[in-house]
């Protein structure tokens, strides 16, 4: 039984995350003064891209074509072991959060990969780039991470969800730096604004899509998925750790159907945020994302030796 | 230095050096000092210039009979000198001007690909605008080329063009273009690179030849100003304000005042349109949404009011020879200044936005830099040029009407960066809008087209105007029966393109589509 | 003394105290002048909030007018009286080009670890809100001449002036609940003389050297002549 | 004492492996004894056909190689036999040989550390003996005599194996010299290149004072207590002081062999210059050999542990392992930038040991186990996917006569199995979940987040930030070998030497590279088996263990407590399967999209594209080169040739780049320097004039009996 729940959880979270990418446009185009497409148009691409031939260059290998299913695959996985709307499930127990960069890493290893593949210079320099970032961002990402494990003493999502929730309100100063400092990560790796612009059509300042320049049909959907997926589970990893509140404890149906509307007002609330974000800020040049990097790194290391020194101090 | 005293003192360099000047009087008001000179001087007479400080203009030939015609431009404190020297049609032949002025470089070479006139000692032997569109010994521009041209199916690539190598481990090749991802005009650049890092960029123009120049053979005033406003489609009040100037001083004839007046709103209103456009499409291009949607609405509100008052929102054909098209009534005249005044409060509200943005400013300030000298090196005009401390603008130096009329000051920067090209810009638009205001103000009833007067034949014209981008040169010289035998426009754009490699160099790769932006050069005026 | 022990209020100065140092890194890592003051205004308010919490919560009716001069002080007069000739002398345009952000940065954190463990041996002698806040405030004072040494532009060594006075403030409320309203009221006039004061000097400094840049002070150097 | 069999059978026959190489090129002597011996009176006709068949002209060669690598392969499998022996009987053997010197006899000892080591050593033995054959018939035999490289690899396994079963210190020292001489030999042994001849050099001359650092140390151990066995050593109780020297002295030594930085400098020089599958025996095995004394010497010999130690050895893990990773980056040479790779993952051991003798000290033994594991198991896979990936780049030698990177591409397409087994390499160094990299290296980063049991504020602290660091080293490993597997096998051909490359003819060439790559995987997915193993051995050496109640079942990895943290690689992979092949078969099922249609790549309609126009290794690292511009001596120039008008037209733009390592210039040519000096000085001595000797004589005569009396 909760197998099947842990199940559905994963395909709620993979069917989900293109109506965030979807209501994330929607807030960018209001913001903008755009008129805004519909909240489906999402599943609508991914659908016109899997009912599209693929067209792959003539010298690309079988890590071209396999790349997008194991990349997504991989995601997905990820996806299984966050909890969305309940805590508790077996899924969880499969991998810890360590687990999870290692997925994030497989994921871009072979994307990155595939950038080289074609043997363009944009997919060189995309990937160029995304290792670059990626291996700037981890450390960063670990240390806020590191935070939240040391606080719950566990690396297990659901286990740190627990025991911040059994804790009741707390206000901490290292959650409150972790928190700043996740988000700046979430952003650098999901390729957003001020790091990088999803919606670009330069091809020589793109990262994530100069590495996929050559995808199209089936293989481009699976990838425009997974990357949406990667977005939403940062933004779900940033709710339910920093505000758990409301997840389900239990299994029961009342629980499960708290737990997703609670889930849906957290993620529509930082999409607003997100958007808002993008539309005042103007890209970044690229050597200076080192710097915004280890300002996110600073942060995780402040949020830890505050943890260190002020919450649990002998 | 008294403003003619420059093209004597030079006349005395050139006798000195053996150089043999015979003056010619020009045609009616025409702009410059014409000279000619024989074509074993052409070389040296570019040696005396450059010492004497001249800006290279325009070069261009022309086809009478069994003799080109070449012609140079130079200009210096607003005075421009027109030289020209004549070959013979068989095996054509003349010293380079381009081993002495960079900027004659490009335009040599295109003569040389349109009229197969050898530029002996020119450093660059490879073509410009050929490509592979026609063959090597066939030259569209001569007179027995047929104006319909040859058209091929397909123009094989040119995979073969010598582009500048890199050599060393590691260093690669982008190719970008000439399709490209967005909606703009086609060019190819060639970037070499390690990393990040640009090494060398050569661009690779030309994939936009119309063959203007041939095709205006032949033509009658009005179409001839019909196809200048189609010289580059965002210039077009500018080009055809040019062409019309060069045939009506081909044909002695002058324009009423209130035309004259017009024009200038025309061509302030094309400019201020072309900037805000360009200010957002470089916001656009650093991923700033906020500054490129408010820039895109202000630009589209001020099309909407060109196109009631002037039926077009791009003012094409407003600018006919003898005058203008449509006339401004005291009731529009009042409606476009309250829309300026509108606009201005809309554009500080912007701007001040825009200045506490430091995401913004942090990828324009010290970008895409433009040292003075390289850009006195190739003449550099307009904005781009008035940003790195060119201080030249073709409407206060020449003050032709109607700017005699009006006082304004013209924006000169030293930064020679982007965020200098960008408020260079912003301080035009604040100018035009003043512009605009004083010439609606100094509108007064009366004609606005004067009847066409049919030209002699082989009268010609040299129109000098200065477009949004720059200056715009034109000449044409007129055949019997009142048709054109040779037009040649001269987009700014010309002018400009070749510093675009020099402002990107120890730039990164990412930062190269702003740079372009902030330079915009027009691809289709280039290319012909 | 673990967090969860401790009660609301506790956690929110502590919060709060988190905040404040996170300020005073925004500014460390600030180039652009008006972005420097909209984060130190930002510092103010959060000072304004805690003095308000802890005039909430202590019942100590005197922090709320330290709050209220704090809301009209350092959130609103300074900034603005700052912004406005900021943009005045057209300095809102100048890249204040940092040698090396990162490793300020780093420097910054490291001090920030350092008033810890400068204060460590405290914790035995009183209560962890005591130690914390004064640990962030002397981090708060320690990052504010950090900015000083950093920055080249003299508003920006005003505005670490500025946050220095904020950390000691910081200190005032939550360690000594408020310090007598008399010293507290002397203070702020200081500020309000230094600002005005300093206000007048860039006038004069900019008028002699055109210039704001202090490196540039080092030409009236006599040995330069 | 089956056990104890199996392991000297390892060691013997690795000796005789190398003693049968010395007769290659011998038939004719052969030919002659056999006809002296077995021609009369020899009765057997199978026998004799079967001799006459092996000294046949032309089979002979091939044969006596073929012979000489069973003969190895064979001692892999007993040492791995005799490894897998001791660990399951978790006891100690010891053993005397009566060899040396007559009253000092070589004290033997084998247990589950020793253990271990062998079953590393076995490992890659096996794989290397699989490979050799096809591999070391590229060389020609004129120039690069099969008799040397066999004898002296041979003896180099032997030493190996030897220094693990060494129970004293003579012993040890004998074994460990044996073991560097003889890779001295095969370092040199492409003698042609000078660059090899120095490389060999200074190998030999860092080897040497690494073993005089070694040898101090155990003389300071030996000097408080009585005699040089090791169970002598262990008795001898020192003050913190001098414990601390013997454990400096030994870090020094051992951390020389292990190229820990900044005494690692010979160590890219050495392995590349070696041939390949040796390479892969020195990087793989020989640096854990090191480890594997520093073990002996810190857990089991110096006894008390202190955490300085410990903060020692993490600090120099974290540079070591951020350095190594970031001068791997910027090699081009694959074989260079291997051995740097090696830098890293000795640092990663070094880092978890250093963590491990932290716990120890602060008395959480059972943590210390943890972190031990964690080292030992990274041990364990750093040595199957470097010998992996070194023997690989053999291949890739032979099969495109170059070694570097910028000059390769494509390979993908002609070379179809040897890139698969090379990209498992790259996935496992890149610690990718699903590969055994990804395990040890989670073990580590458990073992970094139970610091809070630790009462010292500085450790608290400092242990996140290393944990930080190494997470900055797996991510830019991963960097590393996408750009090592993007720029050799994918893309367009760079050179028409990787244009003309073809898959390896011999494929037995492949078998050692897929045991490897086999391993890797497997261990990957079942990591238990060995955790358990070392389990084992934790026990042995520290007296601790981790728990073992369910959560280390077969399925489970959850070494601090079931619900703490797990992670379970077989439930990953069954879930990797499902998503992917649901996605797969879902999307293919459409008959019409089902096939691909193939087209030219996008080259923005310009009409060709060209191997120039796709990145290469130094584009790649360009972003690292900028933001860690500090970690190298960089030397770039861009040197443009003008024409035209007042210069202003480019002609051709020159790049020139070179990326040095910080210690040449910083560390060791202040010492050269500091050495020539000091031979002038002696050389101011030397005047050459016999009285002056003769008057120095007189001095040290009137000194020596001023001393005595």
């Amino acid at each position: 039984m909760t197998w099947l729940l842990a199940i559905f959880q994963t395909l709620l979270f993979v069917a989900l995350a293109p109506l965030l990418a979807g209501w994330l446009k929607w807030c960018k185009c209001h913001l903008q003064n755009r008129q805004a497409p519909s909240l489906l148009q999402p599943y609508r691409e991914l659908l016109k891209l899997t009912r599209k031939q693929p067209v792959v260059a003539e010298h690309a290998s079988w890590i071209f074509t396999r790349a997008p299913y194991i990349i997504f695959s991989a995601t997905v996985l990820a996806a299984s072991i966050v909890p969305l709307i309940a805590v508790d499930l077996p899924t969880a127990a499969i991998a810890d959060v360590i687990v999870l960069v290692g997925f994030f890493a497989f994921a871009r290893f072979f994307l990155a990969l595939a950038g080289l593949d074609i043997g363009t210079a944009f997919g060189g320099m995309g990937s160029s780039r995304e290792m670059t970032i990626s291996s700037l961002a981890e450390p960063a990402m670990l240390m806020a991470i590191f935070t939240l494990t040391m606080t719950a003493s566990t690396t297990n999502l659901s286990f740190a969800i627990v025991h911040v929730l059994n804790e009741g309100l707390v206000l901490r100063p290292s959650f409150v730096f972790a928190l700043f400092a996740l988000m700046l990560v979430a952003i650098a790796e999901t390729g957003r604004i001020p790091v990088d612009n999803p919606d670009t059509h330069l091809e020589l300042t793109m990262i994530h899509e100069a590495m996929i320049l050559e995808y199209s049909g089936r293989h481009l959907a699976l990838i425009e998925w997974a990357s949406q997926v990667k977005l939403m589970l940062y933004g779900v990893l940033i709710a339910n750790i920093f505000f758990p509140w409301g997840i389900a404890q239990g299994f029961s149906i009342q629980a499960l159907a708290y737990g997703l509307l609670a889930i849906i007002v957290k993620l529509a609330l930082l999409a607003i945020l997100l958007s808002i974000s993008e539309t005042l800020l103007a890209k970044m040049r690229l050597f200076r994302v080192q710097e915004y990097l280890s300002f996110a790194y600073l942060l995780g290391l402040l949020g830890m030796l505050s943890h260190i020194i002020l919450e649990a101090s002998r | 230095m008294n403003a003619l005293n420059w093209t004597e003192t030079l006349r005395q360099q050139l006798e000195e050096a053996g150089i043999v000047v015979d003056q010619q009087e020009l045609t009616h008001s025409q702009p410059a000092v014409l000279w000619e000179i024989s074509a074993k001087d052409w070389h040296p007479l570019a040696e005396v210039s450059m010492l004497q400080g001249l800006r290279w203009s325009a070069g261009w030939a022309e086809q009478n009979g069994e003799q080109f015609t070449v012609h140079a431009l130079f200009e210096k404190q607003g005075i421009f000198l027109l030289v020209r020297t004549r070959i013979g049609c068989k095996k054509p032949e003349l010293p380079s001007q381009a081993s002495i002025y960079p900027a004659a470089s490009r335009s040599e070479r295109h003569t040389q690909d349109m009229f197969g006139i050898k530029f002996i000692g020119h450093p660059d032997k490879r073509p410009w605008t050929r490509h592979k569109a026609w063959d090597k010994h066939t030259h569209p521009l001569r007179k027995d080329f047929p104006a319909q041209g040859s058209p091929e199916n397909i123009t094989p690539p040119d995979m073969d063009y010598p582009f500048i190598r890199s050599h060393g481990a590691g260093t690669y090749e982008i190719p970008v273009g000439p399709v490209h991802a967005g909606i703009i005009e086609p060019g190819h650049f060639r970037f070499q690179a390690v990393g990040e890092l640009i090494l060398n960029l050569e661009e690779r123009l030309g994939y936009v030849h119309k063959g203007i120049e041939k095709i205006a053979e032949g033509r009658t005033p009005q179409a001839l100003a019909r196809l200048a406003g189609r010289v580059s489609g965002d210039t077009t009040v500018s080009h055809s304000w040019a062409a019309c100037m060069a045939m009506e001083q081909a044909a002695a004839l002058s324009i009423p005042g209130r035309a004259a007046l017009i024009r200038g709103i025309l061509a302030e209103r094309e400019r201020v349109a072309n900037h805000l456009g360009d200010i957002g499409a470089i916001c656009n291009d650093v991923a700033f949404v906020f500054a490129q949607m408010q820039f895109t609405r202000v630009r589209e509100n001020w099309l909407r009011t060109n196109a009631s008052v002037f039926g077009h929102r791009l003012l094409m054909d407003c600018v006919i020879p003898g005058g203008v098209k449509s006339d401004i009534s005291d009731s529009e005249g009042r409606l476009i200044k309250q829309d300026i005044i509108q606009l201005r409060k809309e554009l500080t509200d912007i701007i001040t936005a825009l200045d506490l943005n430091s995401s913004l400013e942090d990828r324009v300030y010290t970008a895409g830099f433009l040292p003075e000298h390289i850009a006195t090196a190739y003449g550099t005009v307009g904005y781009v040029g008035r940003a790195s401390g060119q201080d030249f603008d073709v409407r206060r130096d020449l003050a032709y009407p109607p700017y005699d009329q009006v006082k304004f000051k013209v924006a000169v920067e030293s930064q020679g960066d982007i965020a200098s090209r960008f408020w260079i810009r912003y301080k035009e638009i604040m100018a035009a809008l003043k512009l605009i205001e004083q010439f609606i103000d100094l509108l007064s009833p009366g004609e606005i087209l004067n009847d066409w007067q049919v030209p002699v034949a082989g009268s010609e014209g040299l129109g000098i105007v200065e477009g949004w981008r720059g200056e715009i040169v034109t000449f044409l010289r007129f055949d019997a029966d009142n048709k054109i035998s040779r037009f040649y426009p001269r987009d700014p754009s010309i002018l400009n393109w070749p510093v675009l490699e020099k402002l990107v160099l120890n730039n990164i790769v990412p930062d190269f589509p702003v740079c372009n932006k902030s330079l915009n050069g027009s691809y289709s005026g280039n290319d012909l | 003394m673990n967090i969860e022990q401790q009660d609301f209020y506790t956690q929110a100065i502590l919060s709060m105290a988190a905040l404040i140092g996170l300020a005073s890194f925004l500014m460390l890592g600030q180039g652009r002048l008006l972005r420097l003051i909209f984060v130190f205004a930002l510092q103010g308010l959060l000072l304004t909030l805690t003095a308000a919490l802890s005039a909430y919560s202590l019942d100590n009716h005197h922090l709320y007018i330290s709050a209220g001069l704090t809301l009209v002080l350092k959130v609103m007069f300074i900034p603005w009286m700052l912004r406005r000739q900021v943009l005045a002398m057209h300095m809102n345009r100048d890249v204040e080009a940092l040698e090396n952000k990162t490793l300020v940065m780093l420097g910054g954190a490291s001090l920030m670890v350092f008033s810890y463990y400068v204060l460590h041996p405290i914790v035995q002698s009183s209560s962890t809100i005591m130690v914390n806040a004064l640990a962030v405030s002397l981090s708060v004072v320690l990052l504010g001449m950090l900015l000083m040494i950093s920055h080249r532009q003299a508003v920006a060594h005003v505005v670490g002036f500025m946050s220095i006075e904020n950390g000691l403030f910081f200190a005032a409320i939550v360690a000594t609940n408020g310090m007598p309203m008399v010293v507290e009221l002397g203070i702020a006039f200081d500020v309000l003389v230094a600002a005005v004061l300093f206000g007048i000097f860039f006038f004069h400094i900019r008028t002699s050297i055109d210039s704001l840049d202090v490196d540039r002070l080092n030409r009236l150097n006599e040995i330069d002549q | 004492m089956m056990t104890m069999i199996l392991a000297y059978n390892a060691v013997l026959l690795s000796f005789a492996s190398g003693l049968l190489a010395l007769l290659s090129n011998q038939r004719a002597m052969l030919m002659a004894l056999s006809q002296r011996y077995l021609t009369s009176d020899f009765h057997y006709p199978r026998c004799r056909k079967f001799l006459d068949r092996i000294l046949e002209e032309n089979r002979h060669a091939s044969l006596h190689r073929r012979a000489v690598f069973v003969l190895l392969g064979l001692s892999g499998v007993f040492a791995v036999l005799a490894g897998l022996a001791v660990m399951m009987g978790q006891d100690s053997l010891t053993d005397q040989i009566g060899l040396g010197l007559p009253w000092l006899p070589w004290h033997v000892r084998f247990d589950g550390l020793s253990g271990f080591f062998y079953l590393i050593i076995g490992i890659g033995v096996i794989a290397v003996s699989l490979y050799g054959p096809a591999y070391v018939a590229f060389y020609q035999e004129s120039q690069n005599p099969f008799a040397v490289l066999g004898l002296f690899t041979g003896l180099f396994v032997g030493g190996m194996l030897l220094v693990l079963l060494a129970d004293d210190a003579f012993f040890f020292m004998i074994a460990w010299e044996l073991m560097s001489v003889a890779s001295y030999f095969l370092v040199a042994f492409q003698h042609e290149h000078s660059a090899n001849r120095r490389a060999a050099f200074i190998y030999l001359l860092m080897a040497q004072v690494g073993a005089l650092a070694i040898i101090l140390s155990f003389g300071v151990l030996a000097s408080f207590s009585d005699g040089f066995t090791f169970d002598a050593l262990r008795q001898a109780t020192l003050s913190p002081t001098w414990a601390s020297i013997a454990f400096v002295l030994a870090l020094l030594g051992f951390g020389m062999k292990a190229g820990i930085v900044p005494v690692h400098v010979w160590l890219p020089e050495a392995h590349p210059a070696a041939p390949s599958h040796i390479s892969a025996l020195m990087s793989g095995v020989m640096l854990k050999v090191a480890v594997y004394g520093l073990i002996r010497f810190c857990f089991d010999l110096l006894g008390e542990l202190q955490w300085q130690w410990g903060v020692v050895l993490l600090v120099l893990g974290t540079v070591s392992a951020v350095g190594g990773i970031l001068y791997a980056m910027m090699q081009p040479n694959l074989k260079r930038l291997l051995a740097y790779s090696s830098i890293e993952n000795i640092g990663i051991i070094f880092m978890v040991l250093g963590l491990s003798m932290i716990f120890m000290a602060n008395g959480h033994p059972q943590l210390a186990a943890l972190g031990f594991l964690a080292a030992l198991f990274h041990a364990f896979n750093h040595s199957l996917f470097k010998n992996l990936l070194f023997l690989g780049a053999g291949i890739l030698q032979h099969q495109t006569h170059d070694l570097n990177i910028d000059t390769m591409g494509g390979l993908i397409q002609r070379m179809p199995q040897t890139s698969f087994l090379f990209l498992v390499g790259c996935m496992s160094i890149s610690s990718l979940p699903l590969f055994n990299g990804f395990v040890s290296e989670w073990l580590a980063f458990q073992t970094a987040l139970q610091v809070d049991v630790l009462d010292n504020g500085v450790l608290r602290s400092l242990i996140p930030v290393s944990a930080a660091a190494l997470a900055l080293t797996a991510a830019l490993a991963a960097a590393c070998f996408v750009k090592v597997f993007g720029m050799i096998f994918l893309g367009l051909p760079r050179s028409r030497n990787s244009e003309k490359a073809q898959e390896v003819k011999d494929k037995s060439m492949l078998y050692g590279p897929a045991l490897l790559a086999g391993l890797c995987f497997f261990f990957g997915i079942f990591p238990n088996l060995i955790i358990n193993l070392l389990n084992g051995v934790a026990k042995q050496l520290l007296g601790q263990s981790l728990p073992n109640d369910t959560a280390l079942s077969w399925l489970w990895l959850a070494p601090v407590s079931a619900n703490k943290v797990s992670y379970s690689p077989p439930m990953v992979l069954v879930g990797v399967l499902i998503a992917g092949g649901i996605s797969f078969w879902y999307l293919r099922r459409n008959l019409e999209t089902k096939t691909m249609r193939r087209a030219a790549a996008w080259d923005c309609g310009f009409g060709g594209l060209t191997p120039r126009m796709q990145y290469s290794c130094s584009a790649f690292t360009m972003p690292f080169r900028r933001i860690f511009a500090r970690v190298w001596l960089i030397d770039e120039r861009v040197d443009k040739e003008m024409q035209g008008a007042m210069d202003m037209e480019v002609k051709a733009v020159h790049y020139h780049l070179q990326v040095q390592d910080h210690s040449w210039p910083r560390l060791y040519q202040p010492i050269t320097h500091g050495v020539n000096q000091l031979a002038k000085q002696v050389g101011r001595i030397q005047t050459g004039n016999i009285r002056v000797y003769l008057g120095y004589s007189f001095v040290t005569l009137i000194l020596m009996l001023w001393v005595i009396s």
